[in-house]
């Protein structure tokens, strides 16, 4: 489904990534771990588009997409969601994932300015389709409200609301347990679970190790830039360079 | 709640149009200055110079034993505004004629309302485009900058010196002078050498000069307002240029030999007669009017009075010549403007005819020089 | 989407009516203007308000839709139905193309570049005598006419401006609520957010920007045939900053909010002829104290500051 | 085109843009600590000319009197600037900046324009005015006043960011503002500071450039534009780069204006100022900078 290869990442004579090369298959839930500064995050940015690698190639379900901006990617099925929830804080809950199926609509700015019919049927679509994702994530009472004023754990399902709302092949979370309580918590495992039953494949970099371990199928850890390992989470478990890096680390 | 605010937005605007009070029985003129912005050179002393002539009038007595009500808007030198309060003149104070705009380009604007309302309008801004072609409503008393020009010239010719450099402000007082300084030069003889122009805001003007000084020119024409030409009086003495420098009519007030300093000794420029009235012979028929002009100028502001008040001066004066020998109303003002003969004003002395709506001659300008920090005149 | 239309058509009511209570009187003239710069400040309302894009030259697009109008019609005789949508055709496309390069650039810089944009602008009227009449300025620009109707008087030109500037309203209301006004939002509200999904944040910044050029030149043109006359300094930078005022008092992002906006500026003056050389004073304290204490503009903040005082008063009832 | 021509230019053009450099490092200095590209910037320069005038004119406090009095008192309104217009804001959007320091300096032109009027003034030169010649060029004894004070200036400069702990406090917020913070400086100090420093810069550009250009509430608008330019193209350090940049801007519009066309002079300048923001965003002489999220 997605598969790095050799991505090397230097900021200004720093390597924060070495070579790393994994593959995701399809309808897995893949966490990726590792401590504080492995350069998961890094990695994230430069598979979602954001940053552009110093060297590597990303292959998206065959196809090259290394490079390619994050809203090309969208249209080729990949999404992702932030650490620190990146919402459109000035508009609705509702609208904020009618936002995400901007990717499946088509009405130009004209079109849409001067209210042709066909827009007005899209737009009907539009709103009768997202409320579908607000209610799979259980949100669908928040629907009118302002999505600055969202308690943090709602504002994190309503991302994922919305990046659902894109219909995506694969879907990319960056921590999406931070912050949350262990109500929350249990939630989104669910949550992640039921995803991957309407076949969308989905990676998380997490630090809520319990979370990685029990919904995980495969895991990748980071150290330092580089692969340190990857396999079944019970692989990882009595892995000894792992539980070196981590405890190196004083946790 | 949108609704509510703009229903406010609404009855503020009411508010404005209740708040006029019509005043029986005065003879309403308006009156366009640009008070404020960047020609308030001009709009300043012509606003208090139009208010002193009117109180002056109703003082004697007022025109056919009524007063005269000066209704005065600023401008700020703005296009927009000059029309917006052309238009509230005459349709909300309802004035029999307007005089000013200050600036070429506000009375350019203000042209077609004159035209649309038939209101008589009096301009004292200097472009020769106002008065032509002749528009039917629209009169100006400030020279022309054509006749300014032909002036320089005619002196030039005289003293032989036929190659010129002109650098002139990228405003519409330049450009207007510009266009004539290049249209009259071959009538004349004159050769232009090189043609270079600055900006109303620029503070260095020693690169155009330097391009001056490596051209053959025998003298300098610069068209501006203060302070750009008084910049570069300043910059030509430190480039140690010889050539002789013109100056413009527009640096006619001794605010420029404030600025200028020491460069200014030894320019020359074309002035209308106020500035040296008192060295005028008793016989000019002009002097009477300079003299009392620059009088009540003191009396009333402590200041001393110079060529722009005098614009002023000249329309409030014709306006109200016209309306006693005709009537108040603007028809019979503008048909008595036109017949206006040998009024001897401030600028000069106006001839106003169905073809000609600027009415002054070249002779409306003497020739001026700058000595010891004073004026004189240039024989 | 009732309410909305509902409050559009009250609003159109009230714009209709307006001349019915002033008989062609002078303020006609001057809500003419109100109605030309309400359509400026909406044209940047959709740059600024909902895309979050700052311009500090929008006074240049204006002046290049005036011009081009103006020296199509006057200079070369040409229909002014004809050299309105050229020129703002023409407009739009020089923003499209400058838009590229131009809104790579974010917040301070994107200012000072577009300001830099609007000098140059200016700059050009002022220097390309030959075409525009220079500082001096163009004139017998003729009214617009449709068969033997010209539109040659305030109340004509009320209509008419009026007539352009509902229709502005009513495309900005409409895209406000859409696929691609969304979109702009979010740009505004989070721009990495919304390009992962999937929103082209460049292409939509750049249509927007040429969008509001193009409005821009459509009340360039306007401003053109019922002026009559045009100069450069109408076109300067203290215009673009003016029209941000009148877009960040009215209220970023609302369509309503910047015919408030633009109302009050071109109002103001009326008010404070009495007080003629405070009015810089004003205008400079206005925009500051709008900043900190209404960042929301008029169109959020009066109703909030109406709360207030209700509060304080129900408090003191109750004390 | 003779060689005394060009001389002539490019020292005209080097006076020019050592005050284009003077207020372009204001400009940076508020930009580092804070973020904020001060639109207000030119009105100091306006103050610092106007001021020493009001001290000299109307106070008849002697020259050397009246320019630390102007710069003391601009200063002071550079600081109250701070504090009641930026410090207070409730939403430091960019654009809400922009906004407020635009109201700012409408605000402060305005004041001046009530306080002293709309004229222009004269201002006498330091020393003289006699010209002196160098090669076939000519410059005044005000010129030479005005290079030496830049230079003067930002060796001060220098000697300030990087030999006294507050300069070095200031660098740190300039390169990090949070991590600033974490480490103990009191970054809302230095941004006050920053302000303090720019506009007694400022100041002393308006003071120095006044015999030449003469003084008017409006003459900071175009300065202040012009000093922008000069930080762009040295892409807003705070050093010797926007010195640089001034004066090679001073230098291309005096040619500019000299070999091309005057009327276009401006225009010039603003264009080298968009290309380079489009090119090269990073300025003429820095690295190109990883982008950030």
């Amino acid at each position: 489904m997605l598969e790095v290869s050799g991505i090397s990442q230097v900021f200004g004579g720093v390597t924060a990534l070495d070579r790393v090369s994994f593959g995701i298959t399809k309808g897995d839930i893949t966490g990726v771990i590792g401590p504080n500064g492995a350069g998961k995050t890094t990695l994230f940015n430069i598979i979602t588009g954001i940053y552009t690698q110093t060297a590597g190639k990303v292959r998206l379900a065959g196809t090259d997409v290394s490079g390619l901006p994050p809203e090309r990617l969208a249209r080729l099925g990949l999404v992702r969601t932030f650490q620190n929830i990146e919402l459109f804080s000035g508009m609705t809950v509702h609208e904020n994932v009618m936002v995400g199926m901007h990717t499946k609509s088509t009405s130009g700015l004209l079109a849409c300015a001067l209210k042709m019919p066909w827009c007005i049927a899209e737009e009907r679509r539009i709103r009768e389709n997202s409320m579908k994702w607000l209610e799979f994530t259980g949100i669908s009472d928040l629907a009118e409200v302002t999505a600055g004023n969202l308690p943090f754990g709602k504002g994190r399902m309503l991302e994922i609301a919305r990046a659902l709302a894109v219909e995506p092949q694969i879907i990319l979370m960056d921590e999406p347990a931070a912050g949350l309580n262990n109500q929350e918590t249990l939630g989104l495992s669910q949550l992640i679970q039921r995803i991957r039953e309407t076949g969308i494949t989905v990676v998380l970099v997490e630090h809520d190790m319990e979370l990685v371990m029990d919904i995980c199928d495969r895991i990748v850890v980071l150290n330092l830039g580089k692969k340190l390992a990857e396999g079944t989470p019970s692989e990882i478990q009595d892995n000894h360079e792992v539980i070196a890096a981590y405890l190196g680390e004083d946790e | 709640m949108k609704k509510i605010q703009i229903v406010c937005s609404f009855i503020m605007l009411s508010l404005v149009c209740s708040t006029i009070s019509f005043a029986a029985d005065t003879i309403k003129i308006g009156a366009l200055f640009s008070v404020t912005g960047p020609a308030s050179f001009l709009g300043g002393p012509e606003r208090n110079t139009a208010q002193m002539v009117v109180d002056e009038i109703n003082k004697a007595g007022g025109v056919k034993g009524r007063k005269l009500e000066l209704i005065v808007y600023d401008t700020a030198g703005d296009a927009t505004k000059a029309v917006q309060l052309a238009t509230k003149l005459i349709k909300n104070d309802k004035v029999v004629a307007i005089v000013g705009p200050s600036t070429s380009g506000e009375s350019m604007a203000v042209i077609p309302v004159a035209e649309k309302e038939h209101i008589p309008l009096v301009s004292c801004a200097a472009s020769i485009k106002i008065t032509e072609p002749v528009k039917k409503w629209v009169f100006k008393t400030a020279q022309n900058d054509a006749l300014a020009v032909a002036k320089i010239y005619e002196h030039l010719q005289k003293i032989k010196q036929t190659n010129v450099a002109i650098l002139t402000v990228s405003d519409g007082f330049g450009s207007s002078g510009r266009e004539q300084l290049k249209a009259q030069a071959e009538k004349h003889g004159i050769k232009i050498l090189s043609d270079d122009t600055y900006g109303p805001k620029d503070t260095d003007m020693t690169a155009q000069l330097t391009k001056i000084r490596g051209s053959q020119a025998q003298a300098v024409i610069v068209w501006g307002t203060n302070p750009g030409p008084a910049i570069i009086a300043k910059n030509a003495r430190q480039l140690g240029i010889k050539t002789p420098l013109y100056m413009s009519h527009g640096v006619s007030s001794k605010k420029f030999i404030e600025l200028a300093g020491d460069a200014s000794e030894g320019l020359r420029l074309p002035s209308g007669r106020a500035l040296v009235a008192d060295m005028l012979p008793k016989s000019d028929p002009q002097k009477k009017s300079l003299l009392s002009f620059l009088k009540d100028y003191q009396n009333h502001f402590k200041a001393e009075a110079d060529t722009f008040g005098g614009h002023a001066w000249d329309a409030v004066m014709l306006v109200k010549n016209a309306i006693e020998k005709g009537g108040d109303s603007p028809a019979a003002i503008r048909d008595q403007l036109e017949k206006t003969r040998n009024f001897s004003g401030i600028s000069g002395i106006f001839n106003f005819s169905e073809s000609d709506h600027a009415g002054l001659t070249k002779d409306a300008f003497v020739m001026i020089e700058i000595k010891n920090k004073d004026w004189m005149i240039v024989k | 989407m009732k309410k909305e239309l509902l409050k559009f058509a009250a609003f159109a009511l009230l714009v209709m009516l307006m001349p019915l209570a002033f008989k062609g009187g002078y303020l006609m003239n001057v809500l003419v203007f109100v109605g030309i710069n309400t359509m400026l400040s909406i044209a940047l309302n959709l740059l600024l308000g909902y895309a979050g894009q700052i311009s500090l030259g929008h006074a240049g697009f204006f002046g290049l839709g005036a011009y081009l109008s103006g020296i199509l019609t006057a200079s070369y005789g040409w229909n002014a139905w004809l050299a309105m949508p050229l020129a703002a055709v023409t407009v739009g496309i020089l923003a499209y193309l400058i838009g590229f390069p131009i809104l790579k650039l974010k917040g301070h810089y994107l200012a000072m570049a577009t300001l830099g944009l609007g000098i140059i602008i200016y700059i050009v009227f002022n220097e390309t005598v030959d075409l525009t009449g220079g500082p001096s300025g163009l004139s017998g620009i003729p009214n617009l006419a449709i068969g033997g109707l010209r539109f040659d008087s305030d109340v004509k030109n009320y209509y008419l401006v009026w007539g352009f500037t509902l229709a502005t309203v009513l495309f900005a209301l409409n895209l406000a609520n859409s696929r691609v006004g969304r979109a702009l939002r979010a740009v505004h509200d989070s721009e990495v957010a919304a390009r992962v999904v999937g929103v082209n944040s460049r292409l939509l910044k750049v249509q927007i920007f040429a969008v509001s050029a193009i409005f821009s030149s459509l009340a360039g043109s306007l401003y053109a045939h019922t002026m009559t006359f045009i100069s450069p300094a109408s076109f300067g930078f203290n215009f673009s900053v003016e029209l941000l005022t009148m877009v960040v008092i009215g209220g970023l992002g609302s369509i309503y909010g910047s015919f408030l906006g633009a109302a009050l500026l071109t109002l103001l003056p009326e008010f404070l002829r009495a007080a003629h050389d405070y009015d810089i004073i004003i205008y400079g304290a206005l925009l500051m104290v709008m900043v900190m204490f209404m960042p929301g503009g008029l169109v959020r903040g009066v109703p909030e500051l109406y709360r207030k005082l209700i509060k304080l008063k129900g408090g003191a009832d109750h004390a | 085109m003779q060689f005394d021509q060009v001389l002539q230019y490019a020292l005209s053009g080097l006076s020019t843009g050592a005050i284009y450099a003077l207020i372009g490092i204001g400009f940076s200095i508020i930009y580092n600590a804070t973020g904020i590209i001060n639109f207000a910037q030119g009105e100091f320069v306006m103050l610092g000319g106007m001021l020493t005038l009001f001290f000299l004119e109307l106070l008849k406090v002697p020259i050397w009197g009246a320019i630390p009095c102007a710069i003391a008192v601009s200063t002071v309104a550079g600081l109250l600037f701070e504090r009641l217009a930026i410090r207070p804001l409730r939403q430091p959007t960019p654009i809400n900046l922009v906004i407020i320091t635009i109201g700012g300096s409408i605000l402060i032109r305005g004041l001046a324009m009530l306080l002293w009027g709309k004229d222009t003034h004269a201002l006498p030169p330091f020393s003289g005015d006699e010209p002196i010649a160098i090669g076939g060029a000519t410059i005044l004894p005000q010129h030479l006043w005005i290079l030496g004070i830049t230079i003067v200036i930002i060796a001060i400069n220098k000697f300030y960011f990087y030999h006294t702990i507050s300069g070095k406090a200031m660098r740190a917020c300039a390169y990090n503002r949070r991590a600033a913070g974490l480490v103990g400086i009191d970054v809302r100090r230095m941004v006050l500071f920053s302000f303090i420093i720019s506009s007694a810069m400022g100041a002393v550009a308006g003071i120095i450039v006044a015999p030449l250009t003469m003084v008017a509430y409006d003459m900071g608008v175009m300065l202040g534009l012009k000093g922008f330019c000069a930080a762009i193209i040295g892409g807003m350090s705070s050093g010797i780069a926007t010195v640089v940049g001034g004066l090679l801007l001073g230098v291309l519009e005096s040619l500019g204006a000299g070999l091309i066309s005057s009327g276009y002079k401006d225009a010039i300048a603003f264009i080298i100022l968009l290309l380079l923001l489009f090119l090269r965003p990073q300025g003429l002489f820095g690295k190109p900078e990883s982008e950030r999220v």
